[in-house]
């Protein structure tokens, strides 16, 4: 009777097992000629307008189609589904020639309707402000012309309009599906959503109708691989074929094996250290440029950033309009830095902490830390969530921050110019320089090259020597592939058009 | 006759002796386990080592960097090798051992004093006081005891005191339960009612008569969760919510070790042996202080 | 004298290894026992009784417990020398024991049945294998055994519980219940033999004399021979048919129950305590007499006669050597106040 | 019966709408915004504010909590933070995979725990039992992170016999599993040993001896199954804990699991799916011990007499 009573329970206990599995079935997935991309985290949804998520938009690089696209080596823009535009004079109203027989994956002709709408639905979509930010008015002209009429002169636009964050979609398909919309997209890119399984892995399909012909690879799937070194394992085991943002300790690695490459290049975006100079003793310039004198680039890049980068001693490229090499320069001289300490006089010894979130940053934290102790400045290193570091970093409740930045364009005015201008959202260490304020915008309405350049050129220089942050290293973008995978380059934003990649016959 | 015997002695005398003997007999017996006396010289050597190595190295020394001497294999001069930036990866275990034992020893005397005065409150007055200090404690039972501390630590910050803080919080129910029923169990014994017909009072009942009689269960468990505590702190600095690097704690060591795990397993495999070791080590404290306390249960 | 040797036992030395040290439970006890017989065992607690029924049922606590010399032959067979098997098949079958305690001694968690079932079944399979499967035998497939249930039945009747009440648990049941239940588990396979450690020990005295009633009852229907393990001299009188008393793992007084019962017989020292620590009606004395002192530490046993540190008639040569038994038929006592004399 | 299970999922309520507000309360304590977690670094003043307005943020905190709960009752648990998606969409994509993990757990720790637990038991002061004793006691030791990071060196990176990462197939679960049981499976040794030399001490058992009853047979039908009584209660706060101890076990081999999605969530202040995480844990948590109790029921006839 008991025994049967037993039995019963097992019987229970092993239904309950049985129903956690089956709760779930495990599925395969086609592995040939199938490309297998994985990246640190999983996409919030498939919403082109409503998607900042860095792995969000990674995907929908590939799940839509913006008006124009940036080559990745030389940072040219060019058409897709806009089929050529042009500026008006004084920079602030854009005509595009929208591109005839564009389809939509479920097999619908794009209008110039649906364009217009893709835009306006943008411009109301806080999410889709790296994009939109600047444009007041989109509206169609004739039958296959879009005008965008921006509230100033803004040469970064086509970058911005080249974005994942301002994709064409399908006005009937939006106003159908409502919500369900960011979960079941039609669009007109390259590829089309097959599968979803959240936090895992999302699974494409070439777009039959795509208007640039048919992607050469025909299924795609992104998978999430949180941990970037246990990618670094799944890609030698060719378990999966490409790895976006291989962590550099892993780059001699991937160098010597036979099947894998590895392919960098800059990116828009710096890293950098940032002196609160509303707070004592940063507001001292003696006490920036001794900090300056401190740091020791060439050892921070090579000796814990193993080489992913490029030093820098301002805030741009020298292939940037307005780069100039005639800006204060601060090697690395501890005798200098403890001498200018000395000018300094600091009275009261204060507690100071270095402000940061990520990993990489914590490195480069305990090394300015140790050279700080060497001229005799002890700080602290206060890592905190992400969350935590933007809220004290907005209310300017900080002493020291180590950062990275990522803008959209390569230009001056998008490095630093919400950065440093005064008043700006991200000016948050009480920098105000009237004159760099001055030149700043003067260069955002000056149409003519040269004289934007001479602009930058002022404002580099002068940076250069009020100092309200450091620059230390200019970052570069990587992913790491199969070898038989061909037609890829490191695309600054790290967004890659798998429409551009094929496999080696 | 028991009376013959003590005439003459003070009745603190005659506490002490008592005491004496007990004590004798747990350590005596505490002595003979093998695995305990395993663990307590480990944990010795670990708690002397650590505070030697303060008077030895400067500190300086073990969280400066050094990137030309990074990732070096095990030699005479670096005993355990180097890590990522340089720094001598034995000091830092070594070193280490303060930190961990530190956050133990602290913050379970902490949540044993907590635990224990809620416990005994609850036990002590029983009722409706009982009642809601009950379903409080059942409603931290509920949360998984990491999970709290996470939380706790992510609004608090990072750092020592936090995590210390944190796990302090977290293991107060535990301590609190075991009080409760320790009190409960004694308070309705012979000598406790004969205490307060003597006129005691409840403060004195509580700490004379009480708590002296419910030690053993406590202080078992105070050193089982030494090893637990100093597991959860490492945890939570491992996943990046206790210490911050460059302090020399074991669960920081780990993670810095884990990047370059697949090349110099040894970053990764001396700190966790370190934690191990000395877990096991209260472990076996732990066990022994059982099976002294408690010969029946062996 | 009816019948044959039953049980032999000879020059039984059993020791337990313990953490403080070796405890000589028992030191050389011989005992004889015959079919159809009732062997009382007396003695206080620790003397070595039921280190003796656990050493016949070779049931010693595996680690600690065990015989080092001597014989136990269960007819004609030496006990000792079974391998773990074949003393499987005696175990409940021709030899059986009751517990103490029947609040503990039945499993709490299989109905009353189950555990009786039990014994038939183990040894019914007995005779078809001899493989060691334990699952054959279980109740899961034994289940609708009538033969089983039926005899169950009977013997539940037999001692007093409605056959109804036997898919209940032990917790449902009394403790005069629960022994019947022991006494049932006991008795259904018709054992030679059947150990009883003091059956009544742990129940009311209205229950005891119940328990005692139907064990008697039992035994003169199957003509079972019993050692009963007690330290109540009054049971011992009502069903015995012979004492032995124990001291200090040594029998130092065996004899019929009326060479024991009889006053003016010689007697052991400690069996005179004994008789005098009982209040008895017909006698005029006005208080009990105890025996003074306590059982010598079983670790440090004196090598001389183990009594004489609490007995009031100690010699000198009582400290120095242990006696030899002295016989007179049946009656055998082991002491130096009659060493004197050939015979008691 | 029924009753007094309905009776005990009614009790769960006030834990649950206590861990609610706990949670809730100290979420509330965590620096940062919503509203700019949700819109991103680049959005503009204005759009966080309104967004902020729009969440209720800026409400006080009781009223916050109280539209929160009134909307879980109707089974809205709100959207996250950090993905702008419903909870319930990821959390129900993760939640096999925790459950899955802690059931395979849990199974690799009974069936190696118990039985080495009771070889360990009948075999006492053995070799095999001070070595099952010292072992056991290893693994309660060991730090489920560092265990993790051993399997993966040897069995992925050495032997390469198991992926390391992910939860896709069975085969990713077997060394999270391993990891996750080691602690569980040296309690449950443990406890077996102890609680079966406990039973064997018992009278019964000698009573089951002397029926004539072989030494498995004691063990397996008598011992084992009073032992089992104490054993179910470690097996149900093992499991427990696993939920719990998910969230390192996860993290260590990126299973994207309620743990995991949990240290995600508490990192960037989503309090939505931290909560509704927090509160599908307890609940089962609260379950498993429901049935830990059912389970006595069936195997010791004393206790359920209570239920009537």
């Amino acid at each position: 009777m008991n025994m049967r009573r037993f039995v019963f329970a097992v019987c229970l206990m092993l239904f309950l097992f049985s129903t956690a599995f089956s709760l779930q079935s495990v599925y395969a997935t086609a592995k040939d000629n199938t490309l297998i991309i994985a990246h640190y985290g999983d996409t919030p949804n498939f919403d082109t307008h409503n998607n900042i998520n860095d792995n969000g938009m990674r995907i929908n690089t590939i799940l839509y189609d913006p008006l124009v696209r940036m080559d990745n080596e030389t940072y040219e823009i060019y058409p897709c589904i806009a089929e050529s535009w042009s500026v008006s004079e004084d920079g602030t109203e854009y005509l595009f020639k929208i591109k005839k027989g564009v389809k939509f994956s479920d097999g619908t002709e794009m209008k110039l309707s649906d364009v217009v709408f893709s835009m306006q639905r943008g411009m109301e979509s806080p999410k889709a402000v790296p994009s939109f930010a600047r444009v007041i008015k989109a509206e169609g002209i004739g039958d296959d012309t879009l005008k965008l009429t921006l509230d100033g002169p803004y040469p970064e636009f086509l970058f911005a309009l080249a974005l994942p964050t301002a994709g064409i979609v399908s006005e009937k398909a939006v106003k159908d599906k409502g919500e369900d919309f960011s979960m079941d997209p039609v669009t007109t890119g390259p590829y089309m959503l097959v599968d979803w399984r959240i936090g895992e892995r999302v699974l494409f399909k070439a777009n039959p109708n795509y208007h640039m012909g048919e992607a050469p690879i025909k299924n795609v799937e992104y998978r999430v691989i949180t941990d970037p070194n246990a990618a670094v394992i799944s890609l030698e085991a060719g378990d999966i074929d490409a790895y976006v943002g291989v962590p550099p300790s892993s780059f001699k690695r991937i160098n010597k094996s036979p099947t894998l490459e590895l392919h960098t290049g800059l990116s828009f975006g710096f890293t950098f250290i940032q002196l609160n100079m509303a707070r004592s003793p940063f507001d001292n310039p003696l006490v920036r440029q001794a900090i300056a004198h401190a740091i020791d680039k060439e050892e921070i890049l090579y000796g814990i950033f193993e080489g992913d980068g490029e030093i820098v001693d301002t805030f741009a490229l020298p292939t940037y309009l307005g780069f100039t090499d005639e800006v204060e320069k601060y090697p690395f001289d501890l005798e200098k830095s403890q001498q200018l300490i000395e000018e300094a006089n600091l009275s009261e010894k204060t507690e100071i902490s270095i402000l940061l979130y990520t990993a990489k940053m914590s490195k480069l934290s305990q090394v300015l830390q140790d050279s700080l102790a060497d001229i005799g400045i002890d700080v602290k290193i206060n890592q905190v969530e992400r969350s935590a570091f933007n809220d004290a970093k907005q209310r300017g409740d900080f002493d020291i921050i180590c950062d990275g930045n990522t803008f959209t364009a390569p230009t001056v005015d998008e490095s630093i110019y919400t950065v440093v201008r005064t008043g700006e959202y991200f000016n948050d260490n009480g920098y105000s320089n009237p004159d760099v304020d001055q030149w700043l915008d003067e260069a955002r309405v000056t149409v003519n090259d040269n004289d934007r350049a001479e602009l930058y050129k002022k404002v580099l220089v002068q940076l250069s020597k009020d100092l309200p942050m450091i620059p230390i290293t200019w970052n570069k973008a990587n992913i790491a592939t199969n070898k038989n995978l061909l037609g890829v380059t490191a695309n600054p934003w790290s967004f890659y058009n798998v429409y551009d990649f094929y496999w080696q016959e | 006759m028991s009376k013959k015997l003590y005439d003459g002695l003070e009745s603190k005398e005659i506490n002490r002796i008592k005491k004496k003997s007990q004590v004798q007999f747990v350590l005596s017996h505490l002595f003979k386990n093998r695995l305990a006396v395993a663990g307590i010289l480990f944990l010795s050597i670990m708690i002397i080592s650590s505070i030697a190595i303060g008077f030895l190295v400067d500190y300086k020394v073990i969280v400066k960097h050094d990137l030309r001497n990074k990732l070096l294999g095990v030699s005479a001069r670096y005993w355990f090798g180097t890590d990522g930036f340089g720094r001598n990866l034995f000091y830092r275990i070594i070193y280490g051992a303060r930190i961990s034992l530190m956050i133990g020893f602290v913050s379970v005397a902490g949540s044993t004093v907590l635990g224990g005065t809620i416990g005994s409150i609850a036990g002590y007055y029983g009722g409706k006081l009982d009642i809601i200090i009950m379903r409080f404690i059942d409603i931290q039972m509920a949360i998984p005891s990491t999970l709290f501390a996470i939380c706790i630590v992510s609004v608090l910050g990072t750092g020592i005191t936090n995590l210390l803080l944190a796990i302090m919080i977290a293991d107060i129910p535990q301590f609190a339960l075991i009080f409760r029923s320790s009190v409960m169990s004694v308070k309705n014994s012979e000598f406790v009612e004969a205490a307060r017909s003597n006129g005691c009072s409840t403060y004195r009942i509580i700490f004379r008569h009480i708590l002296p009689n419910c030690m053993g269960p406590i202080i078992v468990q105070a050193t089982l969760n030494l090893g637990g505590v100093i597991l959860t702190a490492a945890s939570l600095s491992f996943i990046g919510l206790g210490v911050m690097p460059p302090t020399p704690e074991w669960g920081v060591i780990l993670t810095e070790g884990q990047e370059y795990m697949r090349d110099f397993p040894t970053l990764v495999i001396f700190p966790g042996l370190a934690i191990m070791l000395t877990v096991l080590a209260c472990n076996f404290i732990g066990d022994g202080l059982r099976d002294a306390l408690d010969p029946k249960l062996k | 004298m009816n019948g044959n040797p039953l049980l032999e036992i000879e020059d039984l030395f059993t020791v337990y290894n313990t953490e403080i040290g070796v405890v000589k439970a028992i030191n050389g006890i011989s005992l004889q026992l015959r079919e159809g017989m009732t062997l009382g065992l007396v003695g206080e607690t620790g003397a070595g009784k039921t280190t003796t029924a656990l050493s016949i049922m070779r049931l010693l606590p595996e680690k600690t417990g065990k015989v080092i010399k001597g014989a136990i032959k269960f007819e004609g067979k030496n006990l000792l020398d079974l391998d773990e098997f074949e003393m499987e098949k005696i175990r409940g079958k021709e030899i059986s024991m009751i517990f103490q305690d029947p609040l503990s001694s039945l499993n709490p968690i299989m109905t009353v049945a189950d555990q009786i079932e039990e014994v038939l079944m183990i040894h019914q399979s007995d005779k078809k294998k001899k493989s060691y499967n334990f699952l054959q035998n279980s109740q899961l497939f034994l289940r609708s055994n009538t033969k089983i249930e039926r005899k169950t039945d009977e013997i539940l009747e037999l001692v007093g519980i409605s056959s109804d009440r036997k898919r209940e648990f032990p917790h449902q049941f009394s403790g005069g219940m629960k022994q019947r239940v022991s006494i049932a588990m006991a008795l259904i396979c018709n054992p030679k033999l059947i150990i009883a450690d003091e059956p009544t020990t742990a129940l009311d005295v209205t229950i005891q004399a119940q328990v005692i009633e139907i064990m008697e009852k039992l035994k003169q229907q199957l003509n079972t021979a019993m050692i009963l393990i007690t330290h109540d001299l009054g049971i011992v009188a009502s069903i015995c048919d012979e004492i032995a008393i124990m001291y200090a793992g040594e029998i130092i007084e065996f004899g019929t129950v009326e060479d024991i019962f009889d006053r003016n017989k010689k007697h052991h020292p400690y069996t005179q305590g004994l008789f005098d620590s009982i209040p008895r009606l017909d006698d005029d004395k006005p208080r009990l007499k105890p025996i003074r002192g306590l059982m010598p530490d079983p670790t440090d046993l004196p090598a001389s006669c183990k009594f004489h540190p609490r007995c009031d008639f100690c010699m000198d040569i009582c400290t120095k050597q242990n006696p030899l038994p002295l016989k007179e038929q049946m009656h055998m006592i082991r002491c130096h106040l009659y060493s004197g004399s050939k015979e008691l | 019966m029924y009753k007094y299970i309905l009776k005990r999922l009614l009790l769960m309520i006030p834990v649950l709408i206590g861990i609610s507000f706990v949670i809730f309360l100290i979420m509330s304590f965590m620096p940062g915004n919503p509203a700019r977690l949700l819109l991103g670094e680049k959005a503009t003043p204005a759009a966080v504010e309104k967004l902020t307005e729009e969440l209720g943020l800026n409400d006080p905190f009781f009223f916050r909590y109280y539209s929160y709960m009134k909307n879980v009752l109707q089974g809205n648990f709100g959207i996250s933070y950090r993905t702008g998606m419903p909870v319930i969409y990821e959390i129900r994509a993760r939640f096999p995979t925790t459950l899955k993990l802690a059931f395979f757990s849990i199974i690799i720790a009974i069936i190696v725990g118990i039985p080495i637990g009771i070889l360990s038991a009948v075999k006492q002061y053995s070799f095999i039992d001070t070595l099952s004793t010292v072992l056991s006691m290893g693994f309660i030791s060991v730090p489920p992170f560092w265990l993790g990071l051993l399997l993966i060196i040897l069995f992925s990176l050495k032997l390469g016999w198991v992926p390391s990462y992910g939860s896709d197939s069975l085969k990713h679960f077997i060394l999270p599993a391993l990891t996750s049981s080691a602690c569980s499976f040296a309690t449950l040794l443990r406890m077996t040993r102890s609680t079966i030399l406990e039973v064997i001490r018992q009278d019964y058992i000698k009573t089951a001896y002397a029926k004539g009853a072989s030494k498995p047979r004691v063990i397996f039908i008598h011992t084992l199954r009073n032992a089992l009584i104490p054993l179910i209660t470690v097996i149900g706060i093992n499991f427990g804990n696993m939920l719990g101890g998910s969230i390192i076990t996860e993290s260590v081999f990126g299973m994207s699991g309620l743990g995991n999605l949990l240290v995600l969530s508490i990192r960037s202040k989503d309090v939505p799916s931290v909560m509704a995480s927090t509160l599908l844990l307890a609940t089962l948590f609260g379950i498993v011990n429901l049935i830990v109790d059912l389970a006595y029921a069936f195997i010791d006839p004393r206790i359920k007499f209570h239920y009537r």
